[in-house]
Parts: structure tokens; C-alpha cells; sequence
């Protein structure tokens, strides 16, 4: 769909007239109070009415129908007129959707984007499982064909909010009798019926983010197989691609003055900022006009010069993408590298903090230090989700260098 | 210079390996922790390991110890690292009694000593002010009046303050924070007025305290040592600290390094050992060399201590470079190599890398100490 | 911001890579190197490269240049990086030709950059006194007289000094070493009396000089921009230097790095490709995410001195930085991944690595880059 | 064979009387004048008539026939008395004469070990080949029986000092048939006959002390085989273990002030030195006291503490040895530490002395820089010679570790 700038500027006014009527006043941008839970739902609403949860998808399932350009009007006049646009569960919009998008019949889109538009089911996705961490196709959970239905015995680990969730995707073994990856399905099932347990994981960081579940006879029917039966593998690397490129996010760094021409600047600009050597700079003071320790400065140096490497490597890739300068690096690398960085980022925040780093709960430690210290032991998980650091290096070894079995 | 351990120490090791894998496995600190016990440890237990003569390992036998060394103090807290037992031996025994022991006149040696060698008495040593530790950064005041002294000043990650029967605090008597001079070193009854020990919770589950001193008042009877010149038995008891924590550190990396090349050799991926995976096998070998380097360079530096080697305060600074970073990179390894489970709280290599954390950065982290060893190599 | 080639520059990259991998591969730097040739590399060659337009790439047309920039010039040096071709784009086009067109008087310019952009004239700027890199660092004096002034001072590691026709001469007209006021540049003819080039013979088989001054006169006219503000196009030819010495750092890296995923298809031990071994293979991924961050900072770096960015100074540090660790990296990597061939003298790995050595430590290693981006980046 | 004190001491008194009567003059200790090439002659003829060049090995086969204790009492005599100990060639003394004392027939010992004790021959190593390098046992260079001789073809690579060599014990292929550890013999034969070649190698740091030899239908005596037929790959490890320990020599650290309890020292004692850090100080001066660079002094301490550990490592496991505690750390660990060590000390002497390291040749840079920047790039082959760093990995994993295959 392509659109011309005299109708993108109609489907601004038009969106401005929409949002004067539907915006509740307490989520309109400046107002005082906090929005109430009625008017926040009205707002989810209002928005999903039109489908603009999920802007690009057809409006057919549910979507907007907009074209990419009218799709950054929107989030141009939400962000101008609104404090927040609402969202919906990431694992259908995000995860699911493309792929009942890409993959599911007529029915199946039917049925199940509309929902997620309008963020009446939450979803969660049944990949890994105890027995099968990086090797994923070698998963056990067993669905067996009785009639219309699956039954389906098994258990999946590393659900994230499973505990939350109404539905789940899921991969599961069709046929044990073939290699691996061909033996696979993928599924969608509700998990609100009885031989489902869900179990929150404590994590070394005092956070559950991901359960186990267990299945036991539990119920598909089997017009909710996307794909064709024995062919879930084919989607389960594309939603791979898809998670990995979430994770690839350069983390935060120092600052974006060098990507920023300054028109008219004066000949010295204001150095750029790095928010570690700020927070460095809190604990430890200056010597000299320098940050007081050499050995962390160089370290922080180091951390905000890769970081920035990285984000340069990720803007060039994307638009040698553009170009047709073909693929430029992984999405592996990427995900590799902003898992390594950001863990790196965290050993550095408790080297900065001392002792003070060390606190685990109470209020002799203060919110910030309790939270960068969960997060510092969250972020060793970094390099083990989405597929570990070890499988990365794999992958780039074998598809970007092409170095043999 | 013997770098293997003698038969009785050898003896030592198996005793504390046996009782400790016993009595005060990591489930054991799982324990205290889950239930939110106040005290973090079992005082019973304590006693029982001071029956095996362990707490009085370096006091004289007139107070009740067994006249060893660092070196025996070493062989039971690499132990102790091995099963994450959250002892008072630091506390205790290397800091707090080896002060007493060095500075304390006899009426203070024996009003404290039998107490800590019959596990009865905790000491705490009050001495950091800030998050980063600089051994004489002491703003603490105390202000000398007609029958003794005014301590006004906040402590913070006291080690086991929090149950301390005796604290024993680092004041100013003059000089400014910063300068070695003018320190002195104060036995302060925690239960007294104007002294708030506030417990803090560490993500090893063990406890530390914020002190808080807002004029407490004591008797010149409560000086340890010589007025002023408190930094003689801080540096000791830094210098015994940092070794005896490396050693606690040589445990803990030696574990991990253990549990995971066992799991290396029983988790199966793409239907082979992972142990197979020749990138694991190289990380695991460097591991192996970084937990030699470890054991060898503690053996010496504990037995420096013991000798009263010239060279005993580098390396005691090389000791604890050493053994943080081999800690920091074995309990890491350790855990990417156990992949998610790693990252559970029911697997126990979280525990041991939460552990290693906090003792690297207990008296100075791996980047103090090679600064510290730069400068007492002259350089 | 544009990080890929435009058309043009992909065509000048294509047609570098042709002409250097036709007339000067790594074969051509070994035969000069063999002979023991006293230039270093082929005058007449260097004269086709100026006529293909490069030794003008940035400098006006009225010279006979290209009107081009760093963007461009980079992608020559990366070229040349993975051929390594010793011409004197460093010293000639960079250095010595920017510091003339940025400061240079227009007779100046027109005695000067024609027969650069010809491939006639070599330039050679002569500013560091001590084997380390420290841009203010300068105790040449330049005492002033009736017409003139009279130079004194030792210079090393000029680029290029053996055969310049101009020196360029960073001097003090006033204050001393390290301040940044009071250094002026003065075109020096290296024939004068007093004047005295040493030819040195570095580990890349390219030249450097030793160049003493003892009282060299010359003419007010030989000032380069204004006395006492030389530091000002110091620091301009030192940010693109430092930028384009990285764009060959990247040739370099890329280079080996490819050969060496090459080798590791073809060379077979125990009876497999070497490139099967998985620890191997995890370290020839993680070179080449260096390499792709590498290319990365060096393409921005190159546009952010085109376009006069606030922050390029920083970028160029960055860049210096991560382009040096990368190319030791890989190029250490790459002669140990080829095992004994690649310590012979034959393979030409060896060669990559020296001259690689020789880049990193050229204007600053990546120790002093990262912390100038330090310093940059306010802290 | 033991020693009782009395005895050794009248073998000190002995050696001294001999020393007195043998010693030339200009060898004494403290002479004035060099020796001249007849003094050293007939230093190292007396030396060997007594079998001192090899002292332990049987008095039969030109050795000394002492005891450990009396070994050291020799080094403590000659210490004393002499200049110098005179030595002959190590691959005879160190590699070839262990070998044949345990692999030899009584014939074999006879004939070889007196002319190594004399330092008649000068003996090289025939090992690694062009396309067995890691893989040592692919070797391919045939040895095929002919009356009594073998016929030697093929070619040995990293042959070092072969163009300074008389004899060379060398691994050939016996048998193509078993597999490739079963077909390899361990055999002596002359280098100077027809058909050998010997090409030096010239390194990327410019020496040469390595040879590509090759043989063409060279003869080697049947005689001369050590050990079975097909029996030479137990020898061949045996050597390589010879070989791994003496290239796990720490590098210099910077003292051994902390090993040597000085009593009745004073309290502050004097620092102890580290030579790289006084080096580095020669280049970058102080700066409050301290070696000016941080990130520089950083990577010398770290340098300097990981070698003193290493050090300690290396005790350690010498004494557990001594003590039957088990066998302590592998060689391979030792080996492969001393290697990445030395290459660390080159790399940072490399950063110390900046664009001074980067001569090649020329008066323009001092001798020791010259030095320093070939002992660099010569550094490069510590990892790979003798068994290259990834192989010792593989070793430690395997033996130390027990991972499996």
C-alpha cells in the first residue's frame, strides 16, 4: 500500500478529530490526575475499536490496515495528543500474530487475531523444555491425534508468564518415528482446563519471569495446528529470528551526540555523557578532573566504546539491509553481543558500587542499588535466553563463515 | 617454603570437609535463609565447630586456642567455601580476636579470648565507612573527654555486627580520613546508648550491619592498643582478613569448578555429552589453570602470614587478585555452562556465585589488591 | 548518517582493490623489503595511484585534486591495509597535505599540493620526540631572528622522512613541553644545513626518520598558519590520521581474518579440517564480530570528520581503539590458528601482524585512545 | 644408591683436590682473562672424563655414576671453583640420553651415550613434518626395512639446530597398514650422507634457528631402531612430556623477595623490584610515585602477580609430587601457562616502549630495543612450538579433567 503525502495529511486530521472524541481527558497529555482503571479501559478500547493495537495488520483481523507511513502518523498524533498509547500482550502481537499472519489458514487468523488485537487473550509460547535447552528440536512434550483433538503430555520450562497467560503456543512431538526436526507441530491450546499445572521458577535474582508447566492429557483441537502437521520446526526458527532480534537491542549507552549534527554549535560542545561514569563518578569522586580510579575508567571506557561500536554496527547493518548490501552481519552477532554487553555493563555497576552493590533486600540499601543488584544477577540469563552465547558462536560460524561440520 | 599441607593439617582438612558436608551443607545456609533467621547461622553449630577447637585455631592455649596458624585458619575456611557455611570466622576469629590477641592488654585478652574460642562470644570489626574500601577513609570521631571517650560516626558492612557480642570500632583521635596516624581502635558494647546496630541483608544471605555511633561513651579501659596508632593492628588484621577470604574464595572456586565439569559430564545436547563440545572442554581447562594458580598462591600466602615474612602484605594482596578474579570467572562459567538451570534459585551454583561476589569485594577487590601489589612492588 | 558506500565510493573500492591486489600486493612490500631498496616503495607507482586521483582525494580542484573526503580516502586505506602497500598516503595526503591546506598560505598551498596531487612530492611532518605518543610533548625550539628563525630539536618516527621533499616541523616559538600554546609549524627543507634525516628501518619494512635540527634557519615565510597556534592544525591532522590509520587496521584485520577462516576450510590435522574444531570455530566468530564493529566505527569516524561533527574527535579515539585491539586480535589469532607456517617469514601472516604493530602504536595505542575517549565523553 | 654424610663429604674434599689440579687457570673463578678456546677444550675434556657433562648417568656409558646428593655437591665444588660448568649439547644430554637409557639396548647405549657425554655429536630431533603439526602421529616419512637398513624418504619440519647437527633421532613410518600410532618407529642415523638436505627457516623474527630437512633414500642402520618396530610412539610421548617440562620454566617474575624470609630484617622492607615495571619506568617516568600510565601499570601487576602465582604453581606441584600427594597439576598446564605468560611479558614490553619498539634493524634504535622487538615476534611461536597451546588444552580436558571424547 503505498500513500501519497496529501492523504497521509488527511489521515492526520482525521486521527486528530479522533482523538480529541476518544481520548479519555485523563490520558490526554498534561492532565493532572492519574487515569482511572474505566478510563484506561475505555482508552485500550477506543484504540483497539480501530484496530490500532496492531496497526499494520488488516483490518480484516482486527488491525488498522495502516501503511507504514500512516502507522508512524499514529504514533505521531498519540504521542502528541496522549500520554500513553495502550498495548497488548507482546507474545500475540509480537509473536504469535506474525506468524498466524505468515502461516494459519483463514480460520485460524479469524479466530485468533482479532483477540489478540484487542487484548482479550494473553498468550505465552511453549519451546523449551528440561531435557531440551539449546537443542531445542530435540524436545519430548507428546501430541497424540484422538479425534478432532490433540492430547498432549509433557512439560515446558522457561515459560515467561505462563502464570499469566490464557492460551499458549506451543511446539510439540508429533512423530517420534522421523529425525528430529521433522516430527514437530505447532500448536495453540487454552490452558484454563484441567491437567495443566503452572509453576513460577525462582530465579537467583528473587524474580519468577518464567514457569514450568506441565501437561497432562490435556486438550488441543486439532484445527488450531498451524502449519502442516510434522511441519512446526519451519515456524519455530522463524519465531527464533524474531526473539533474537528483540534481544539485540544495543544497551544504553553513553549518549547520541555523535550521530547528531549540531547546526550552529559553538566549536567546543558540551562533552557527551556516559550514565555508568555519572553513576561511577557518585561513588568514587574525580582526581584531576578524571574519574578517581584508572582502572575502572579505562574498564567504563571500554564498556561505552564497544557500545558505541555495536549501536554503529547495528544502524549499518540494518541499512546495508536496506541497500541490498546483503544480509550484513547476523542477527546472532547481535544478539550475542548486546547479551555480553549488558552483562558487562553490570559487572562494572557492582565494581562501582562496593559493598554498597551488595544488599538483597531492606532499606539500608537504597532502591537503585537494590534493583541494579537483581538486575545484575538477571542479566547472567542474558547470555543463556533466546538461545545461549555457545549457540550464537555456533551459528555465526556455520551460516556467516561457513566453516564446516 | 612448603606449598603441601602436613599430615595434621591434611587431617584438619578432612575433619572440617567430613563435619561441614555434615552438619552445614549449602542447604544448610538455604535453611537460615528461607526461614529469615535472625541470627543467619546456628550458634550451636558454632559452638560444636569451636569444640573441634576450630574458633581458637590461632589463640594461645591460655585463652583456650590450639597455638596454629593461618595456615589450619586456611585449610577450614576453604572448606567452609566449599559448602557456602556462613561461619563467624572472618568476624570473629581473624579479625576481632586476632586484634584482641595483638593489641589487647591481658585484662582484655582474657575478658574476651575464652569466650571466642568456646564459640560463645561473636566479635564484629567497625571499620568501613563508605562502599568502597580504603583501609584508613575513618571519619569516626572520638572526642577524648576527662574519664574516657565520645565515639560519634556511622559503620557500614560490619560483618556479622549484627550478633556481635563486642564491636570493635576504628576511631579518629586526631588526624583527618584518609591519614594512617591517628587511628584508634575502641571495644564498644553494642547494646549500650547511643549505639544503633542496624542488620543489613547481603545477597549471600549472610548479615552484615550498619552501625551507628552518636556519642556513645567509653571507658579509656576500652582502648585497644595504643592510642593513635590503630592502623598497626587494622593493617594486621587486613592483611589476615584478605588472606583468610581468599582462601574462604580457593573453596568456592574449587567447588564450582568440580560441580561443573561433573555436569559437563552428564548433560546431554544434541544427543552427546556437552562435556564433548570442544569450546566447553578449552574454557573448562583455563578454569582449571585459574583455580591452580589460586590454591598455590593462598598455601604461600597463608604461610607467609604465619612466618612473618617481609613479603607477607603483597601477597596477601596477590592472593585475593588472584582468587576474586578466578572466583568471578569460575561462578560465572559455572553458570552459563548450566544454562538455565544455572539461573534457578533451586540450583545452588547461584549461591556460590552471590557468595564469591561478596567476598571479592569484602577488604578491597581484585582491582585494589594488584593496585596494592603494584605499590608494594614498587611500582 | 550513512554507513554503507555510496555508488561512487563502491566503485573507487572496487578499483583500488584491483590496481593494489595487481601492482602491489603483499609480494610487491616484500620485494622492496628484500632489496633493501632505499625508498621503500615504487615512486613511479605512486605516481599511477595520484593519477587514478588518489593522492588528491581531499584536497580543491585548483591543486589538482579531487574534492573528496575522509570517506573516500578510507576506502582507499582499507585497500591498502589488506594489501599492505606502503604508499604515503599517511604522511603525505593526511598529514602533511592537510596541515597545508588547513593552515597553509595560497602560495604555500600552490607550491605544495599540486605535486602532491601529482604524486611528486613527498611530505613528511615531523612532531614526536619520544617513542610515545603525546601530541604536546615538543621541545624543538624555534628561536626567532631578524628574517627568520633558527630550529633545534630531535624528531623520531617521521613517516615517511627519508624521502620528503618538504619536513613539516612542529616547533616552540614559545612556552614548554606538553603545553598545547606556543607550537608553530614551519616547512622545512630537509637538504638545508643543519638539517639531518636518519633513515630507520621498522618491522613493517616501511620507513621512518630520525630527523636533527642543529640550528636549521629559516625564512618567516616557512610558517605554517600562525606562530603559536600550530597545536590547532596538529590536532586536525592528527584526528584524521588517527582515523585514516584505522581505516587501514580495519584492511588488515579484514584481511587476515579471511585468510584465516580460509585456512581453517583447507588445513586438515588428525584427519578433519582444522575449521571443524568447535573452539576454533567460537573464536573465529567472535573475531568477526570485532571485525564488524571495527568496519563499523571506522565508516562513521571517516563521515563525522567529512561533515565536521562535534563529536569526531571522540569517534576518531574510538575508532583508534577498537580498530587497534581488533587488528591485534585477529592478527595474533590468525598466526596461531596457522600454527608453525605462520611464524615463518615465508607466510606472509607474519607480515600483517608487524605492520598491524606498527599502526597500533602510530598516534596513540588503544590504551591512549580510550582514555582521550574518556576525556571526551566527560569523565 | 644412597649417600651417607660423611661420605659426600669426602667427595667434596676430592672434587676439590680435582678441581685444583683440573681446572684450567683462566676458568678459575675470578680469573682476569677470557679463556682461550684450548683452555675450554681441555676444561670440557676433563669434565668429561669424568663423566661430569652428565652426571648421573651410569659411569658405563660415560656418565658420572653420582647420586642426586652428589650431584648437587659437584655443582656446589664447580660453582665455587670454576667460571663455568662447560655443557654439551642438549639434545643428546636431555632429550636422546634419557631416551636410550630407558628405550636403548645395552649395544645402543654403548655405542651412542659416551660420545654424548663427550660432546662428540651433536644431535637434532626429527619430528613434527609439513602436514603434522598438532597431529604429530600422521607423520609420513617412510622408513622401509632393506637388509640391515632402513630406507628413509620424506621430510621433517622445526627441526631446530639441524643445520649444527651430526645425528638425528627421528619418528618414521614403519607400517602404513595399522592405525597411524601403530606404524611409527623411533630410529638414529647420520646426517651426513647423501641425500639429506637441510634448509634453515627463516622466522618472522628474523632467526633462523629452526630446518626443514629432507631425506631421499637415506640410510639409517637396523641397528640403530630403539625400541620394537612399530614401537615408537611410546618414546615419542615420553619425549614430548621431557620436552613440555622444559618449556614450563616461569618467566622472569620480578623477585623472590616473598620466598626468602630474611631475618632480622627491618620492619619495611625494602620493596622488591619488578624488572618490567623498571623497564617502563625508564620509558614513561612517575608520576605521584607511580609509573605514570594506569591501564599500563594495571596489566604489569597483573602480569607480575600471575607470574608469581604461576611460580607458586609450579613449586606446588613439585613438592605434592615429592609427597605422593597425586600428580599435582598436568605439564600441559604448565606449559601452556609459560607460553601465553611469555607472550603477555612481550606484548605489554611491546606497549612500554611504544614507536622505540618498532625497529627492525639499525643504529637508530639500541641494541636492547632491537632485541626486545625480535624477542616479541619470536614470542609468537611460544604457543605453537612443542606442542601448541590448544593441544595442551585439549590435554588438560582430557587427562586432568576426564572430559569425554
Amino acid at each position: 500500500m503505498t500513500t501519497t503525502e496529501s492523504s497521509l495529511e488527511a489521515f492526520r486530521q482525521e486521527l486528530s478529530e479522533w482523538l480529541k472524541t476518544s481520548c479519555p481527558a485523563s490520558i490526554l497529555k498534561g492532565a493532572d490526575a492519574k487515569p482511572s482503571k474505566a478510563d484506561h479501559e475505555a482508552w485500550l478500547a477506543a484504540v483497539a475499536e480501530r484496530g490500532y493495537t496492531t496497526p499494520n495488520w488488516p483490518k480484516e483481523y482486527g488491525g488498522g490496515g495502516l501503511s507504514k507511513e500512516e502507522t508512524k502518523v499514529l504514533q505521531q498524533e498519540v504521542a502528541r495528543a496522549a500520554s500513553y498509547m495502550p498495548i497488548v500482550s507482546f507474545f500475540g502481537t509480537a509473536m504469535l500474530g506474525p506468524v498466524l499472519l505468515e502461516f494459519g489458514n483463514e480460520e485460524q487468523k479469524l479466530e485468533h487475531l482479532p483477540k489478540i488485537a484487542r487484548g482479550e487473550i494473553n498468550w505465552c509460547q511453549g519451546y523449551s523444555e528440561p531435557g531440551s535447552g539449546s537443542d531445542l528440536a530435540s524436545l519430548q512434550t507428546r501430541a497424540v491425534r484422538e479425534g478432532d483433538q490433540f492430547l498432549i503430555n509433557g512439560s515446558k520450562i522457561w515459560t515467561t508468564g505462563a502464570n499469566h497467560a490464557d492460551w499458549i503456543f506451543c511446539l510439540v512431538r508429533t512423530d517420534t518415528d522421523v529425525p528430529k526436526h521433522d516430527g514437530i507441530s505447532f500448536i495453540l491450546f487454552d490452558l484454563h482446563q484441567p491437567g495443566v499445572t503452572i509453576s513460577p521458577i525462582q530465579l537467583i535474582s528473587g524474580q519468577s519471569d518464567f514457569c514450568q508447566v506441565f501437561f497432562e492429557d490435556v486438550k488441543a483441537e486439532a484445527r488450531n495446528l498451524v502449519g502442516p502437521l510434522n511441519g512446526g520446526w519451519t515456524i519455530a526458527k522463524r519465531l527464533l529470528q524474531h526473539e533474537r532480534q528483540m534481544l539485540s537491542a544495543a544497551p544504553a549507552s553513553g549518549d547520541d551526540a555523535t550521530s547528531r549534527p549540531k547546526k550552529g554549535a559553538s566549536t567546543k560542545p558540551k562533552a557527551p555523557k556516559s550514565a555508568l561514569a555519572e553513576t561511577a563518578r557518585g561513588y568514587l569522586g574525580d582526581q584531576n578532573e578524571r574519574l578517581a580510579e584508572p582502572a575502572l575508567r579505562d574498564r567504563i571506557a571500554q564498556y561505552e566504546l564497544d557500545s558505541l561500536c555495536f549501536g554503529l554496527t547495528l544502524k549499518r547493518s540494518g541499512q546495508q539491509a536496506k541497500a541490498g548490501q546483503g544480509p550484513g552481519a547476523a542477527t546472532s552477532m547481535f544478539k550475542l553481543y548486546a547479551s555480553e554487553l549488558n552483562k558487562r555493563r553490570s559487572e562494572i555497576l557492582m565494581s562501582v558500587r562496593g559493598t554498597d552493590g551488595l544488599g538483597w533486600s531492606g532499606d539500608t540499601y537504597t532502591p537503585i542499588d537494590l534493583m541494579e543488584t537483581r538486575g545484575w544477577l538477571r542479566s547472567k540469563g542474558n547470555s543463556i535466553e533466546g538461545g545461549t552465547s555457545e549457540v550464537q558462536l555456533n551459528v555465526i560460524a556455520k551460516r556467516v563463515l561457513g566453516l564446516p561440520d | 617454603m612448603s606449598l603441601v599441607l602436613t599430615e595434621e593439617q591434611e587431617l584438619l582438612k578432612e575433619t572440617a570437609a567430613e563435619f561441614l558436608r555434615e552438619h552445614a551443607p549449602v542447604t544448610h545456609l538455604r535453611e537460615f535463609r528461607d526461614r529469615e533467621d535472625a541470627v543467619g547461622f546456628s550458634r550451636k553449630l558454632w559452638k560444636e565447630m569451636a569444640a573441634l577447637g576450630w574458633a581458637g585455631i590461632p589463640f594461645e592455649e591460655t585463652f583456650g586456642g590450639a597455638e596454629l596458624g593461618m595456615a589450619e585458619l586456611g585449610v577450614v575456611l576453604e572448606e567452609c567455601g566449599r559448602n557456602l557455611a556462613p561461619y563467624p570466622f572472618l568476624s570473629t576469629v581473624v579479625m576481632g580476636g586476632g586484634v584482641v590477641a595483638a593489641g589487647g592488654t591481658d585484662a582484655q585478652k582474657q575478658a574476651i579470648l575464652p569466650g571466642v574460642c568456646e564459640g560463645e562470644t561473636i566479635l564484629a570489626l567497625a571499620f568501613q565507612e563508605t562502599g568502597r574500601f580504603s583501609p584508613y577513609a575513618i571519619s569516626t570521631k572520638a572526642e577524648a573527654g576527662s574519664d574516657g571517650f565520645k565515639l560519634s560516626g556511622e559503620k557500614v558492612f560490619v560483618l556479622d555486627g549484627h550478633v556481635a557480642d563486642h564491636l570493635i570500632v576504628a576511631a579518629r583521635t586526631s588526624g583527618t580520613a584518609g591519614e594512617r596516624d591517628g587511628l584508634t581502635l575502641f571495644l564498644v558494647d553494642p547494646s549500650g546508648e547511643g549505639c544503633e546496630v542496624i542488620r543489613t541483608n547481603t545477597i549471600d544471605s549472610r548479615n552484615t550491619a550498619r552501625v551507628r555511633l552518636s556519642g556513645v561513651a567509653v571507658e579509656t579501659s576500652a582502648v585497644l592498643g595504643e592510642i593513635g596508632a590503630g592502623a598497626d593492628l587494622l593493617d594486621l588484621a587486613f592483611d589476615r582478613a584478605t588472606v583468610a577470604v581468599s582462601a574462604e574464595l580457593v573453596g568456592i572456586s574449587t567447588e564450582v569448578f568440580e560441580r561443573t565439569v561433573t555436569y559437563l559430564k552428564t548433560r546431554e545436547q544434541f544427543g552427546v555429552l556437552i562435556g564433548t563440545f570442544q569450546a566447553l572442554k578449552h574454557r573448562a581447562a583455563e578454569m582449571f589453570c585459574e583455580v591452580e594458580l589460586s590454591q598455590a598462591v593462598v598455601l604461600d600466602a597463608l604461610r607467609a602470614l604465619d612466618e612473618d615474612r617481609p613479603g607477607a602484605s603483597r601477597l596477601a594482596s596477590a592472593a585475593k587478585a588472584r582468587c576474586s578474579d578466578a572466583a568471578s570467572l569460575v561462578t560465572c562459567e559455572g553458570l552459563q555452562m548450566h544454562g538455565g538451570i544455572g539461573m534457578t534459585d533451586e540450583e545452588e551454583i547461584g549461591l556460590f556465585l552471590k557468595r564469591a561476589k561478596v567476598a571479592e569485594l569484602t577488604l578491597g577487590d581484585a582491582a585494589y589488591h594488584r593496585d596494592r601489589f603494584a605499590q608494594l612492588t614498587g611500582f
